[in-house]
Order: C-alpha cells, then structure tokens, then sequence
C-alpha cells in the first residue's frame, strides 16, 4: 500500500522531516505542514533516541551515574559530568581541592570552545557552505588531542569523579593548551571572514526566528538562544560554582531577537571562553587533584538541585536521595528540550529554509533532549 | 530576595502552605487543586515576578506522587520550588502551560513517563515512547520482563 | 601540424576516396555519436572527479587517491557501481514519467554539445542560430526535472521541483540576456563566427564595463540555471534530502548525477565562447610576434583550458558559499539581475552602434 | 501473501557436475564488479547519537574517509550503499531503521558502530527503551567496539568492509569457512 502525495483541504502539505534528516542532527522527528514553502504548522515528536537514561541512573551509584551523562550531551560532556559531581559534592560536602576546580574549569571551557566549533561547522553545513565544516574539525582535533592526552577518550570523557577529576593532568597539558590558544586566536578570525561577513549568510540569517525576551522566558529558553534576546542567564555569573566567581569573564548578551543574534552570542562566547582559559591556564595550582572520599558514597536523604551552564544552556541535575547508594530519582533539566519548545514559534511563517536555519543555531543535541 | 525574606513573603500570601527551607531553594508545598490560583499570583506579583519556570518534574513516592515546579524570577534573581502531592490511583493536577510555555513539553514528557494527567493541557499525548506503550516506565512498580534485564 | 581540424579533415577525405556520399554521411553520423556518447561519459567521469578533488583541496582533505594511481579511477569505479545497483520504481510513482525523466534531461545535455566549437574548425553542427539553439534547448532540461519530481511521489521531490522550474525560468532570461549583450557586438548568432569576430581580443577586455557586467551577469545566472550551489535549491541536500532526484537510485540517478556536470560543461563552454573567445588564443591587438607564439598552442587546449578555468570557478562557488533561500533567489533575478542586465543591453547597443568598442 | 517455501533438506533436482570456478569472462566481470563496489561505498547520513560526532571526526579532515571515496554521504537511503549505525536504537528507532534498510536498494551494506549498535553498550541493563544491538533489526556486516569508536576504528571497519566485498564471498560461505577454520 501507498499513500499518494496530496494536500489537505487549505492546499497545505504536511511533511515529516526526520528522524533521518540531515538537517535535524541526528533523530528528530518534526512533522510540519506547508503552505507553498511557508511553515504554518511544526510539531516536534520526540524519542527516537530516547534511551531511558533517568530510569537507568536509578539502579546506579552514585559513581557510576556520572558516567551516563558524558553520552547524553555528548559535546559538552565535561561539563555534564560536571553537574553530577557537583551535585553529590554539595551533598556530601566534599571540598575539593584547589587544583581539581582549575583543572575542572579549564576542561570545561575547553569542552565549550569544541562544542561551539562543532556547532559552528554544522550550522554552515545546514545552510549549504560545506567547507566551514572542515575548518572547524581542524582545530576541534586540536583540541580532542589535548583531551585524549588527559582523560583518554575523544568525546565521552568520563573524567570528573566525585571529590575532583579522575587523573592528573598530563604534564604537556599547559603548553598545548597555550599552543591551541594562540592557533585559536589566529584561525577564529577566518571564520568570521568566511561565514559572518557573507552577505548570503547574513541575508539568511537576520531577521528570521524571532522570539522575544518575554517569550524567551516564558519557553524556558536558556544558553546563546536565551542571551540572543537580551535575557541574562548565564549561570557561570548568576549562580557561580566551582571557581567560576573568581575569573574575569563576560556574559554576552544580544538584544536582536534573531537567529543572527544567536550566532553572534555563540561567537562571542568563543571568544570569552579563551579568555577564561588564559586567565587560569598560568594559574593551576600545585596539590592533590582529588579529595579523598570514601569507596561507597551515600547521600543523605534529601533533594538536590544543581545548575551548570552548558554550551547550550542551563542543564540541570535534581536529585532525590532517600539515603542510600543510588539516587531515588534523578531528573536532567536538558537546555535542549525547553529551547525545543520554542522551535514551533521561531520558526511559524518562516520558509523551510528557515526552518533549517533556525534549527542549526539552536544547535540542538538530540539525546541531550530525549535522555 | 534572601532566603528568609522570601519565605515570609510567600507565608504571608499563603498561609496555608508550608514552607521549607530545602538543600538549595525554599520549598513550598501545597495542594493540588491550588496550584494555578498560586502560580498565578507568583508570576504576577511584581515584588516576586517568578516568571521562569527552569524544571517541572515528578517524583514516585510508592504511595503518592509529588509535582516539582522549579522557579526562578530573572528579575529579582531568586528561586523557589513549589510541591504538590498528587493520587497515586488518579494523579491529576491543572496545566501550568498557560502561565509557563515550557511547561507543554515538560508536561507532556511527564504524562509520558509517569502517566499524570493535566487537565486543559492542549494536546496531551505520548512524547518519548510510542502512542502504544503501555505503562509508565518511571513509576516505581513498572516492570517490563521483555526489554529490561535486571543487573 | 596536428589538430582535430586535421584529423577530421583526413578521416573525410580517406571516407570520400572510397565509399559513395551516402554511406560516408552515415558512416561519419555514427562516428559523431559515438563520440558525443564518449566524450558525455568522459566528461562525466573528469568533472565528478575534478569537483572532488577541488572540494578536497578547498576543505584542506586530500579527496579520492586510494583507487587507481591518484585516485584516478575512482569515479569509474562509482559509475560501474551505480550502473549494476538495484534501480526501483517507488510505489505510487507514475512509473511511465519516472522512467521518463532522467532520459530527458540526459538527451537535453547531449544535444547541447552539438552546436559547441571544440577547436577550430571542429563542430558536430555549426549551425547559423548556434547560441539560439542552445538557450532554447537548455530551458527544456527543466522539463525533465519537473518529470521527476512529480513522477516520484514523494513530497520533497515535487517541492524541489517546483523550486527548481521557478529558478530556471527566472534565471533562463536574465542568461539570455547577458548572450544577447554578446550577440549585439557579433552580429552573428553561430558560434564560429562569434569566435571569429574575438581574433584580435576577446570579447571581455574588447566590450568595456557592459561586457564584464554581462559577463558576472552570465556566470551567476548559469550557475543558477544548472541548480549549483549557492542556487541549489532543486537539491538542496540539508532542507530537501535530494531534492527532485530523492527517489531516484542506480542508473537513473547517475544520469541526471551526469547531465548536471555536462549542462555545467556546456554552459561554460559557451561562455569561454562567448566571453573568453573559445578555441580563439590570447591575441593582442596588432602584437604580431606575441600573436604567433600564442597560435602555436593547439586550439582545442585553448578551448578546454578556458572551459575548464570557468568550471573551476563554478565549483569554487559551491564549495564557498552558503545556499540562498527561496525568495531571496527570486529576489535577486527580478529584483536586480534583470533590471541590470536590461539597462546593460542597452548600453551595449549604444556602444555597439557608436563603434566605441575595440 | 501465500508464497510457497520449498524445505532445504529437498535435494537440487538433477546432477549437479562440479565445476572449478566460472569461466574466464565471468569470474573476471565479477571481479570488476566488487571492485567497484567495494571502491564506491556511499554511506547514508544517518547517526543517532555520540558516534555521529567520531563519524564527523572520520569525514573530517584529520582522518579524512574520502581518499578511500567514503565521501559522497547521501541523505537519501536510495541512493547509499552504506549505513553506518552511528549511535543507540531505541525501541521507537527500530521500525524507522527497518525501513530505511529496505528503502536502499541492493546490494546494501550495514556498519554498526559503537557498543551500543553492537550490544546496546552502557544501555544494556535497566533501560526499558534500548535494542539491544542492531543485528535485532537488520543484518549487520562489520562491528566496530567502543564508546565511541576512535575513527582509526571506523576507518578499519570500512575497510573491512571492503576487503568483504572485493572477497565476493556471502555471509553464508564466510561463516561456513570460519566454521572450518574452528573459528
């Protein structure tokens, strides 16, 4: 049996993109509806990749439960890491050492700075500039490398434990870092030149998805889509953790509403995420890098709410203990899943060209929304 | 706002609610059927202008299930978390998406996992799982022989 | 000294010496079309490799060089494949057009070679209306598109489609416009003369401002009308999948995979034609010494290299820059490249009537 | 749909001879022919999760998969000869992998790369939604372990895959062989 293409009563087409689309990064399954080219209606159906990653961690230590998140955002997974061992810290207070917050935060921006290169080539790759692409990965190796040579993984890290990070840095750790930072700096420039000056991009880009600061809130946006309209909240400056407070940074905020707001905060964020970088990378102090914790944790009884900030958005961590060696419960407030929400009103009216658009300075990560 | 201020800010507005002080934010916990009426107030009241809804969740207490609204006010920078406890037998509580859009999906995602109504919600339906599971995966007593093998 | 001129030449005279005029009509009528039929698979085979191999060394990659010395067979061993994978009919097409199409659109791009000058004096058909009869022919090629994406009962096919028969109609006429620029100076419509007219300079340093216009008009608009990015909105990999070609797999897809880069090869031959004098060497002027040295360069390397520099420039677009949207494209032939490429025809005449030009 | 399954125990009717091998013309074309197959493999854009990203790093160019000509990565299934099962198949995943399977046309070729295609991986106990392993869903040619794989790994797993192809040999006669070999 077949179904023949036709349009319903108003002349609207009703299209599934995804789940296998190259435009949706992965499994997302967006049923739209057109008028011509112009989308009337999205609807987003999730789950495609949904693998049951909150019913799973109840069943884990508290160990081990960090280790599941590294494959949920799996680009910034650092710094998702960081958010569980953070949130059994508080619980346990733990105080970790100095060189372990450095290490920490030298890790995640360095997370942040790839997360938002990947982004950046895929993004182009959306919109049809295929070489952008390649660009980015030449200095995301970079930093994968550094990584690699720390932690022993590319992607899924695995590297924060509770009570600090798993292993001492690797002693060619500061003068790689300081060599990427210094070919960083030279090649960020010829990604402005290639893509943010094009009149083509900037045509494509400015004036479509346009959600208001209201708005904003309102659909729980957090990260660059939330401070692309002008709202402010960067939890590394709202809500400091770890070392975050000591360091000179600033949030970057855009008050055009737009896609091409979005892109520019993202950019820009590159640009502080260096600047944190160089400000710690001299600085890592000389000591233990983990504290000393005991082999079995058990959390008191009790909730726990812990908020990082992600390379696209708020993620949180809420954690039920009633007392034992798994958590109760546990939920991940993903960024992706609320700036998901917004999808249908940024994108309303807009062309299927658009539509592309919008979703690739989303920069949606999919398991990060179905967990 | 601190903490304490807070507290005895909301205290005063509803008095039949009780607050805790909790591990991060204040908790406020009160019956269902006020929910909206309380949200309402909390996001409209300009000296508490709670108007960012950052996580809405569900907890399986075994006897009963608690609603966990996560608020923030982005204006006065406070935070607040409001708890209800719902029926294990026929959870049902008021849709918060008119107030908060980002709750629809939290919402749908929680009626997905957990199997909690929300009266007036616009579209409810299966958002993760497929539209012919059956169970809600997160309760504590589901069980699934087939696809979950037990460590 | 030899040249295809020569070659052909003596082929017709050692056919004439001994079989009657028919049969050496017939006799060189199937020769043409084997070599159309070769060089349109050869062609094919050089620009998909061509284009990977610049789109590797645009992206800093190494492209194709495991198959074959450098890599060189690699495209070959890609058509053997295509040719022996399994070609379906999706359910629900209308199986008569599916089948149809990728012919029509081949067909379209063999019959574009006819008029095309390789060298001197070497044409399958020089006929007198030579640009007319390829502006005229290349416009049906979207005949065939619109075929296949309706055909293919698939909703991305029929948009990419409908996308692609709004954008060559539109470009169709600002391309025609920047060849009649050219045409006002030649005087002529058939591709030798118009060659002929460029042997003391060619057209794009002899025809001032309006022939550079005509020229950047003419290169946008056919990259737009052969549906290459940035104008690839027919395709349109991350927005349709594949545009009107989604369903189409094996064979089917290697030929309208095949009649994209020939209509690019046509369409940069008759630009190097028309702008870059085609076979015609680099003369200046009255500079006889330099002129000689330049006729010593066989006449279809000329052509090749001049055709082969503008699909380089082709390709360069579509590995730089971001795909445009929908309307915008629109937008920019009616809204600008039509109004401009009408006032420079009209100054083009002026020029042409005034004698200013060199 | 009645179809009429003939039991294999039945013998071949008539005599068989054996013969050593095609003739000349034939085992030569054959040869031209997984030639080019293995030489032009077309993977489908298809990833699921974090193996997508390693699978980017492949294409990507530090590790560049084109100079084997991996890189023509089609987004339709009609026109790939490859998938590489980049990432965790949920339960609502499989039949949309299923189909996309039987929507490439022959002959297709499927990579399951990462531990989750292969087992499930990390997902293995106490999930309620994870296939465990691919091979539930589709016939899988190459396993690649990891979480992710690095894309030397892949890179591997591609050229397996074509090592498998240029041999001509089935998924039949190589079990059979591994089975001789007391594999």
């Amino acid at each position: 049996m077949f179904e023949q293409v036709s349009a319903n009563n108003n002349g609207e087409l009703v299209i599934n993109v995804g789940p296998q689309h190259p435009a949706t990064h992965g499994v997302l399954h967006l049923l739209i509806t057109l008028h011509g080219e112009t989308v009337t209606k999205l609807e987003p159906n999730l789950g495609y990749i949904h693998r049951s990653i909150e019913k799973m961690c109840e069943s884990l230590s508290y160990r081990q439960f960090i280790y599941t998140t590294s494959r949920m955002d799996y680009l910034s997974s650092h710094i998702n890491n960081h958010a569980c061992a953070l949130g059994v810290e508080k619980a346990m207070q733990i105080e970790i050492p100095e060189r372990a917050e450095y290490i920490r935060v030298l890790m995640s921006e360095l997370t942040r700075l790839a997360s938002h290169q990947l982004w950046w080539g895929a993004m182009a790759m959306d919109l049809g500039a295929l070489s952008p692409f390649f660009y980015a990965f030449r200095e995301r190796e970079v930093i994968n490398d550094i990584m690699e040579e720390t932690c022993g993984a590319r992607l899924t890290m695995n590297y924060f434990v509770p009570g600090g990070v798993m292993y001492d840095i690797h002693p060619n750790f500061v003068k790689r870092v300081k060599d990427f930072i210094v070919l960083f700096k030279s090649k960020i420039a010829e990604y402005d030149e290639l893509v943010t000056g094009n009149v083509i991009f900037q045509n494509r880009m400015k004036n479509i998805g346009i959600i208001s600061k209201e708005d904003a809130i309102s659909y729980g946006c957090t990260g660059p889509t939330a401070r692309g309209s002008g709202v402010s909240c960067d939890v590394r400056k709202n809500y400091p953790y770890s070392i975050y407070k000591n360091v000179q940074f600033d949030e970057v905020l855009e008050y055009g509403c737009d896609a091409f707001s979005r892109y520019q905060v993202r950019i820009k964020e590159m640009y502080q995420s260096v600047r944190i970088i160089e400000q710690l990378i001299d600085q890592i102090p000389e000591g233990e890098f983990q504290a000393k914790t005991k082999a079995v944790i058990k959390l008191p009884k009790g909730e726990f709410y812990t908020r990082v900030e992600t390379a696209r958005g708020e993620l949180g961590v809420y954690i039920v203990s009633e007392g034992g060696t798994t958590p109760y419960r546990i939920k991940f407030r993903s960024p992706g899943f609320s700036n998901l929400s917004a999808l249908e009103h940024m994108v309303k009216g807009h062309k299927i060209g658009d539509l592309v658009a919008i979703m690739g300075v989303l920069d949606l990560v999919i398991p990060d929304i179905d967990r | 706002m601190e903490n304490e201020e807070l507290i005895a800010q909301v205290q005063t507005r509803f008095p039949e609610a009780s607050i805790v002080l909790g591990n991060d934010f204040p908790e406020v916990s009160i019956d269902s059927k006020q929910l909206l009426p309380v949200l309402q107030t909390l996001k409209t009241e300009p000296s508490l202008a709670f108007n960012f809804l950052f996580c809405e969740t569900c907890v399986d207490w075994k006897t009963h299930f608690t609603m966990v609204y996560h608020l923030e006010s982005t204006t006065h920078r406070h935070n607040l978390v409001i708890k209800a406890n719902l029926d294990r037998v026929q959870p049902e509580i008021e849709t918060a998406c008119h107030l908060y859009r980002a709750a629809e999906l939290h919402e749908r995602e929680i009626f997905d996992l957990f199997g909690i109504i929300f009266t007036n919600h616009p579209h409810l339906r299966r958002i993760l799982l497929t539209d012919d599971w059956v169970g809600y995966p997160l309760r504590k007593d589901y069980d699934d022989p087939i696809n979950m093998i037990k460590l | 000294m030899i040249s295809l001129e020569n070659i052909s030449a003596s082929i017709h005279q050692l056919l004439s010496a001994n079989l009657s005029q028919t049969a050496v009509i017939l006799i060189e009528m199937s020769i043409i079309a084997l070599l159309a039929i070769t060089l349109f698979a050869l062609l094919g085979l050089i620009l998909v490799f061509m284009e990977r191999k610049v789109s590797a060394w645009i992206q800093i990659r190494l492209g194709p060089n495991r198959v074959g010395p450098k890599g060189i067979f690699q495209t070959t061993a890609d058509t053997i494949k295509l040719a022996l994978k399994e070609g379906f009919v999706p359910d629900g097409a209308d199986k008569f057009l599916y089948k149809l199409a990728p012919f029509v659109v081949m067909i379209i791009a063999m019959m574009l070679l006819a008029p095309i000058a390789f060298a001197k004096n070497f044409a399958m058909w020089d006929l007198n209306i030579g640009v007319f009869f390829i502006t005229a022919i290349s416009s049906v090629s979207v005949i065939g598109i619109l075929m296949a994406g309706w055909a293919s009962n698939n909703q991305y096919s029929l948009l990419g489609a409908m996308r692609s028969g709004a954008q060559i109609i539109s470009y169709e006429i600002s391309a025609g416009m920047a060849i009649l620029t050219i045409i006002v100076l030649t005087g002529s419509l058939q591709i030798s003369e118009i060659v002929n007219s460029q042997s003391n300079g060619w057209w794009l340093f002899k025809g001032h401002i309006p022939a550079v216009i005509a020229f950047v008009i003419y290169i946008i608009a056919v990259t737009a009308e052969t549906n290459r990015a940035p104008f690839d909105m027919a395709e349109a990999e991350s927005e349709l999948t594949g545009g009107f070609h989604t369903e189409y797999s094996g064979m089917r897809f290697a030929l309208f995979f095949l009649a994209e880069y020939i209509n690019i090869f046509i369409v940069c031959a008759v630009g190097a034609t028309l702008f870059l004098g085609g076979w015609m060497p680099f003369h200046i002027g009255a500079w006889e010494g330099f002129n000689h040295i330049m006729d010593f360069i066989p006449s279809s390397v000329w052509f090749l290299g001049k055709t082969f520099f503008l699909i380089f420039v082709i390709m360069w677009f579509r590995w730089t820059f971001p795909r445009l949207r929908i309307d915008q494209l629109l937008n920019l032939e009616w809204k600008y490249l039509l109004p401009i490429s009408l006032f420079n025809l009209l100054f083009m005449t002026l020029i042409a009537i005034k004698g200013w030009h060199f | 749909m009645d179809v009429k399954v003939t039991p294999p125990s039945e013998p071949f009717p008539g005599t068989v001879h054996p013969t050593d091998g095609g003739g000349i013309l034939l085992s030569t074309l054959d040869d031209v022919i997984n030639w080019a197959r293995s030489n032009s493999l077309w993977p489908l854009v298809f990833g699921t999760s974090c193996c997508a990203i390693e699978m980017m790093s492949t294409a990507a160019a530090k590790y560049d998969f084109s100079r084997f000509g991996f890189e023509v990565a089609r987004a339709t299934p009609r026109q790939a000869d490859v998938i590489i099962i980049a990432g965790t198949i949920v339960n609502k995943m499989a039949p949309v992998l299923k189909r996309l399977f039987d929507q490439m046309p022959d002959p297709k070729y499927v990579i399951a790369m990462g531990a989750c295609a292969t087992s499930g991986g990390p997902f293995f106990y106490n999930t309620y939604s994870v296939v465990k392993g691919a091979d539930h869903i589709i016939p899988v040619d190459v396993y690649v372990a990891g979480c992710p794989p690095r894309p030397e790994a892949l890179l591997h797993a591609l050229i397996t895959l074509q090592e498998k192809i240029k041999s001509g040999a089935t998924r039949d006669q190589i079990r059979i062989e591994m089975k001789d070999n007391g594999k």
